[in-house]
């Protein structure tokens, strides 16, 4: 097994393109532009296509375009970029078009700044563009996660017919860490839908547009039992010392990570800490989290943001545990040492332990 | 008679591109509505011979008209 | 006798959904013949636009993948880079083309993709209920133009076809009109033509289509026709204005026919 | 074990290659490892920084707080980090060009005239590699020879020669200590 | 006072013109084209600025100028044209920039149909761009309250500089109602940051780039507690028949409408319902909808889509009081039999009563 | 002695963020002290792109606000709409203005708004590391052209101000370079130009300044000047493109100065 | 109370106008009332039709699932439509171009050759109004004049004449039934 | 002396152009890095004296230099 040292966004697009990714068209935003830059060697190297669209918007609309012909297909941006591409992945979702998206996040609103952020929970989550639909969201914490949650993204993608998005932040795409590329699943899936033209049989169309209201409200409850169907299958996450823990972070992504430096610490401290940590953001863990909390009452919701996925977790407990919520938005990434204290003044009262 | 017509009188939208291009006048305004609310044209009692040039063909949006020569 | 007109083999026997008079059946019927004449039904794909021909697929039997509004060149840039042996067209209309998608127009075209662009061009945005447009003529009434399009505040009309052909790598431009069995014949020799380029690998072509919008216009059918020669065509001449295995511009016929 | 080095210097001195090539050694020599370097425009003119963390388990953040080992290449560096290293860590200067003495007294100084010895070798861009020889002697976790290989393998298929420069720049700085 | 028949786009339009705004710019798009239409019309003939925008990104971005100048500047739209406008907004909210923007929700995802619907609630509370912001969104239910919210509408946007929606659907824009136009309160904000030139005095700049994750950080928390702000003040609702009521319906605009409608029958029939109606979707009438459920055990969540709103109702009440959710999307509007049916389905076996 | 030489007034005294030789700064001094001689601090809004030159309100000590990447020909526009007396300018990098902004530059221009456009081009995106931009030249190598730009797949350079002059609605289009005291003061003559155009209410206009960025070239300053002169300036030919109170195109003049 | 009324018929023959001036008299004569009209591009071609609820409450919804009228201008919308009234209601139908009997046999049913006393008026255009006047009467809650003055309202500053020949319009289709 | 300059020596950031264009030689490259990593320019020992034309200056991106002129 052959381990490499590479940084997160070279790894995302290396795992891309072992995957059999095609085709990519990006625009350049940073922190992810070593994504299309790699793509930009590598699959002109290696017998793919890549483009540098004009526009983020253009960018998500190739994709749709090369995943609609069969191509497993990509794009990658960073918050603003990701904002921009709402219509088209409201449109994929409808078309049932599968492809990868993927976003670093940075701070924000706005413009904001390049650091890591985890701002864009509720857009990726809760579908940023318009109508009733969701798209499976994977959130990596580590290099190696990230070559493996790519791999499956693409395969959820044409399982599900479905965008998947890759939610990581300005840290996991520029941090190098020693990495395996597995060998991807070979890409079995029914591509009938692909438009190749209609040979000498029927035509095929691929639309969202569905002008009847009832015909449209099947296919919308259709959709829904889609994404029920994902949500019981594909649902994941990691339980990390929970086992004897007397209280649980819940944090996904570098949150994630930071908390697992942080629960080392409170651990030494006497404070008998554990992590709950989702992988995918949609469908949300909550059966999980749920169970998790027949044992744990408290738990910390750590995010780098203002407070967004603090609602997944409310909505999963619905009052059965208590909820506290830490976040440091704008592209803040605090020290295991700093979460740790905070952890550590929250619960000391004996109150968790 | 070297050509002739035949009307999708459902697909006629009563637009009359046709009538304005059919050289011999064979073609003339109907007056009963289809169920679509349309009048599609008729053949024009009055009018020459259909030709079989297929210019009312051609120029009409809604394949409403076919057409036959010999 | 025998049969020489009917509905092309490539298409679905449905009844058009467009208004009386509206040339977006006859562009699309043109496409069937020349579908059905380069015998090319299995191997194109087309990307009609949001606007009226939204509903292209109901008539056109051809694979076909519909595009959020304004972004079909983006769509067919990857598929036909993606399946470089189909061929792939969009159909657009001129607040797809030159508003809303202006960009993805521009860029598709200035990469010289090798697709090929059916352009519907109604001085109007149809679909909606007739907006002005980027095409929409100095003056001409609009509902959101109620006072005529005034240069100050809206701009003189985009003319795509000659924008599209001064960017180095397209292939094909021209414009027709729909007004005249001469026109209708002439706008499908250039759509053949546009695809014929495709399939040779010459690049980028685009067919401007002056169409006739009677709703929007506020016009009969035959009134629109003749308002279409009297006015429109002396915004936009007709003619082929790039044709890189050709004369690069021929001489800009103002009149069909 | 977690040890974290911060490397500190203009652009241009080969700041991000230090990081790198540790980051790699160790993982070579069976540690975990995170490489962390500055990134976009802020790079631009400024100094570029960027930060190693070794452990002998998964490690949590990337981005040092109180790393233990500061390399700094030159003087706004120092000012800027010097405070930043936990107590009882250790600073490496380039003092080719390092003037200023560090303020912290906590921590201890290693100053290795870098410049010196690679223009000596006839390259003065190996500055970097000769300071990388002295950080690795002190962080005695990572075998000579590791660190070599790996220098050799990110350089790839560079000039024998030029390999060879930098074995040498290596040596001086590890027996400099 | 002067009752006139106005269809909503056109009452929201002239809410808007008599509440002082003089700047429209937007994209045509079903089902909302009579307010472009209009505006084109009387802001032309009454001294204002119309412009038909290439497209809604520019749109949003010339609402974003016209604001940032000191005008008072709105947009509309419906669910695709929102979906692109969303990098804007998220920017206006970094930026504060006061505005209105209008979407009248069709049937999605993609391009979905014309029809009314309410599939785009997460998107315009969740805030369908990226990092952490809110917008106020109001929803009308009635052709009055289009006027009244519309014009509220304006005066909160100057009070918190940030932009505002209103969310009405298909049916809200073209449906007529007798209206009558309140006098719009005087406009009495402090402009002092609007960009007219710096004159003799301090230049001024309106920015998002905050580059620094600490000080970004700190703007981050800032535009919390003017949301906390926001939460506390500007939060309204309708409770209707909930005196002596044995479950609630909670529902918003048009679904509203018709649970009223529902409501008479059910009472009809011996079932004692009553209506949660939030007018403020962001804020949530979360305090007010917890007191009801210190009486009422019944929730019954109606939405024309799948279930976005539901989720805010499980927030509020934590699971202290039973919530069934009952969808309607893809265009459907239920008659108000139809809606009584279901739900007499659901509670007549006692339950709610 | 008398100082012949300083910022200009109306600058914040800012040690630029800028690479070593890069052209903004130039480019903004030139901005500030046309601002200064034409007294008009006080009346003039910039919008700065996202570029390189985002944080240009650290400079420029005048009312400015940031607009989203490619979007400030559509905050310019409504602007000036609104304050029609006020100097209404967007700072704009070539992946800004021809990229994602595209369709914003087109149309504002088309619109004729009454406004100036201070274009950067620069070949390259600056600000995120070196990319392509649509002004990239044909087989420069890029971070995203590694193997130097194709026209196959990118397409030929954008040339902005022949396409802007092109439009109708536009007043004034020039471009410069910034590579020789000649070229500068050129620059600084076309900004004042521009502004005085707007002022005097004859619309929209459009100064391109070729500028170097020698930090993505990867060339020293020095040589980044040379390889303006002898290259780019080659595919950007300097010179007056439109000019509607003078002659309508003046002499292409292919080297600075 | 809750009345509903349906309006339908090709595009062209008036149909959205007799809603509007429906809902604007019941306005006027102090009713609570929706207007709902068919909207975007399926008006294209098709056939139009819109709905008019007057009550004295607060309206919930505006869009009729069973009206008690139905005002048919065509011989498709007759199809189209005639299901969707409530037993014991009305069919209103312009029998000059509605050959068509209505199959619904619990409704009540007036024809109204309207196109006829239009034609007889010297435009034909007014044959929306001539069966406004019958339904008008028969609805028996807006008074006359109300309706009249509405027409008048809506119509603007239409030429005198043409008010008047709308008021006769009116006349005769109210004395027809 | 006709001329003379100054150097904002914490804005140089060593591009050079000043040099290319001085017409008398008056400035040099520097040696001594400033707190942000550049080596300012120097007046040239060996130069010209300074006439004031300001070309250093007009070419300068970082307004490092103002010139003063009698
Ligand atoms: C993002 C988005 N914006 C707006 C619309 C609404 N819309 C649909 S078609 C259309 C314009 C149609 O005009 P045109 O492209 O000229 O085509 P035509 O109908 O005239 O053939 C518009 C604005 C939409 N569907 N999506
Ligand atoms: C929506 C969005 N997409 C992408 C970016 C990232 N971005 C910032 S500046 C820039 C391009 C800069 O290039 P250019 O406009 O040429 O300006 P320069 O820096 O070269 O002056 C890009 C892609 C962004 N901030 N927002
Ligand atoms: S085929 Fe020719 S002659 Fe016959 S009806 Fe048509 S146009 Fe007339
Ligand atoms: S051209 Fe076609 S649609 Fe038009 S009137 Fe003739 S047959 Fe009918
Ligand atoms: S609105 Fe115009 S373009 Fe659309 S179908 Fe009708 S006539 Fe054709
Ligand atoms: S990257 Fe280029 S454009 Fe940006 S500051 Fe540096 S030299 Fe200037
Ligand atoms: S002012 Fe002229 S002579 Fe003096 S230093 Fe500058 S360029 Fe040289
Ligand atoms: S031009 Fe300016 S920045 Fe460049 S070296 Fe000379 S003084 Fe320094
Ligand atoms: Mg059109
Ligand atoms: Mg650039």
């Amino acid at each position: 097994m052959n381990k490499v040292l590479m940084q997160g966004n070279h790894v995302i697009a290396e795992a891309a393109i072992r995957a059999g990714c095609t085709f990519y068209a990006g625009y350049p935003i940073t922190p992810q532009n070593e994504i299309p830059e790699y793509m930009s060697e590598q699959l002109e190297k290696r017998g793919g296509v890549f483009i540098q669209a004009e526009s983020e918007v253009a960018a998500i609309n190739m994709v749709a375009g090369a995943g609609a012909a069969g191509a497993r297909a990509m794009t990658s941006s960073s918050s603003p970029g990701i904002s921009l591409k709402q219509e088209g992945i409201s449109s994929m979702a409808a078309c049932e078009i599968p492809a990868l998206i993927v976003n670093m996040m940075r701070g924000g609103p706005g413009l904001g700044n390049i650091r890591p952020s985890q701002g864009d929970y509720f857009q990726a989550t809760r579908g940023g563009g318009h109508g009733d639909y969701r798209i499976i969201v994977l959130a990596p914490a580590s290099g190696q996660e990230m070559a493996d949650l790519t791999m499956a993204a693409f395969d959820l993608a044409d399982q599900y017919r479905s965008p998947v998005m890759i939610l990581a932040d300005g840290m996991m795409g520029q941090m190098m860490e020693p990495v395996v590329f597995r060998e991807p699943k070979p890409r079995n899936y029914d591509t009938k839908y692909a438009m190749t033209g209609a040979g000498t049989g029927k035509s095929k169309i691929i639309k969202g547009l569905i002008l009847d209201p009832y015909e449209m409200e099947e296919n919308n409850w259709r959709l829904a039992r889609k994404y029920a169907r994902i949500t019981e299958q594909e649902t994941s996450c990691e339980s990390y010392l929970t086992d004897d823990a007397t209280m649980a972070i819940v944090a996904y992504g570098t949150a994630a990570r930071v908390a697992k430096g942080a629960i080392k610490r409170l651990r030494a401290d006497g404070l008998k800490a554990g992590l709950f940590r989702p992988i995918s953001l949609w469908p949300y863990p909550s059966v999980a989290l749920r169970e998790l909390a027949e044992r744990i009452k408290q738990f910390f919701v750590f995010e780098m943001s203002t407070g967004q996925m603090v609602e997944d977790v409310h909505l999963a407990l619905k009052g059965s545990a208590d909820v506290v919520f830490h976040g440091r938005p704008g592209g803040v990434v605090p020290t295991p040492a700093e979460l740790a204290n905070v952890i550590y003044r929250q619960y000391q009262n004996g109150k968790a332990r | 008679m070297k050509g002739k017509i035949t009307i999708r009188e459902e697909f006629c939208k009563e637009c009359h591109y046709c009538l304005a291009v059919c050289p011999t006048g064979h073609i003339a305004a109907g007056a009963v509505f289809n169920s679509r609310g349309y009048r599609p044209i008729v053949i024009n009692p009055d009018g020459e011979a259909c030709t079989g040039c297929a210019l009312c063909a051609l120029v009409c949006p809604d394949i409403a008209i076919e057409v036959y020569r010999e | 006798m025998k049969n020489i007109f009917s509905k092309p083999k490539c298409f679905k026997d449905n009844i058009f959904h467009y208004c009386p008079g509206c040339g977006h059946s006859i562009a699309h019927r043109l496409l069937g013949e020349v579908i059905d004449e380069m015998d090319i039904r299995g191997i194109t794909v087309g990307v009609p636009p949001t606007g009226c021909a939204v509903l292209a697929y109901n008539y056109l039997d051809i694979d076909m993948i519909e595009a959020p509004h304004g972004r079909g060149p983006a769509m067919a840039t990857a598929m036909k880079r993606v399946l470089p042996d189909r061929v792939i067209f969009t159909y657009q209309g001129d607040g797809d083309l030159a508003a809303i998608g202006i960009a993805e127009s521009f860029h598709a075209a200035n990469r010289g993709e090798n697709i090929t662009v059916i352009f519907i061009n109604n001085c109007v945005y149809g679909m909606t209920g007739g907006q002005m447009a980027p095409t929409t003529l100095l003056g001409q009434k609009t509902t959101t133009s109620p006072f005529g399009r005034g240069a100050t505040s809206a701009g003189f009309p985009v003319k795509v076809s000659e924008m599209i052909s001064s960017l180095g790598r397209t292939a094909y431009v021209e414009r027709c009109s729909l007004t005249s069995p001469a026109g209708i014949r002439k706008t499908k020799k250039a759509i053949k033509k546009a695809i014929q380029y495709q399939m040779d690998g010459i690049g980028y072509s685009l067919v401007e289509i002056l169409s006739p919008c009677p709703t929007n216009w506020k016009m009969t059918p035959l009134e629109s026709l003749k308002w279409m020669d009297e006015v429109m065509v002396k915004e936009f001449p007709l003619g082929v204005f790039k044709d890189v295995m050709g004369k690069d511009k021929e001489e800009v016929v103002t009149h069909a026919g | 074990m977690l040890v974290k080095t911060v490397f500190a210097g203009f652009g241009g001195q080969g700041v991000l290659m230090m990081g790198y090539s540790l980051a790699h050694s160790a993982m070579s020599a069976g540690y975990e490892v995170t490489y962390m370097p500055t990134y976009g425009a802020e790079v631009r003119g400024g100094t570029a920084h960027c930060t190693v963390a070794i452990g002998d388990e998964e490690i949590a953040s990337p981005i040092a707080s109180q790393p233990e080992y500061l390399v700094v290449m030159n003087g706004p560096s120092l000012a800027a980090f010097q405070s930043i290293v936990a107590p009882g860590g250790a600073i490496f200067l380039n003092s080719s060009i390092v003037n200023e003495a560090p303020r912290r007294n906590d921590v201890e100084v290693y100053k290795i005239p870098a410049v010196e010895f690679a223009d000596r070798l006839g390259n003065a861009k190996t500055a970097n590699i000769v300071m990388m020889g002295a950080l690795v002697k002190k962080l005695a976790i990572i075998p000579q020879e590791t660190f070599l290989q790996s220098i050799e393998a990110i350089l790839g298929g560079r000039k024998k020669s030029a390999l060879e420069i930098n074995r040498r720049a290596f040596g001086e700085g590890y027996n400099y200590l």
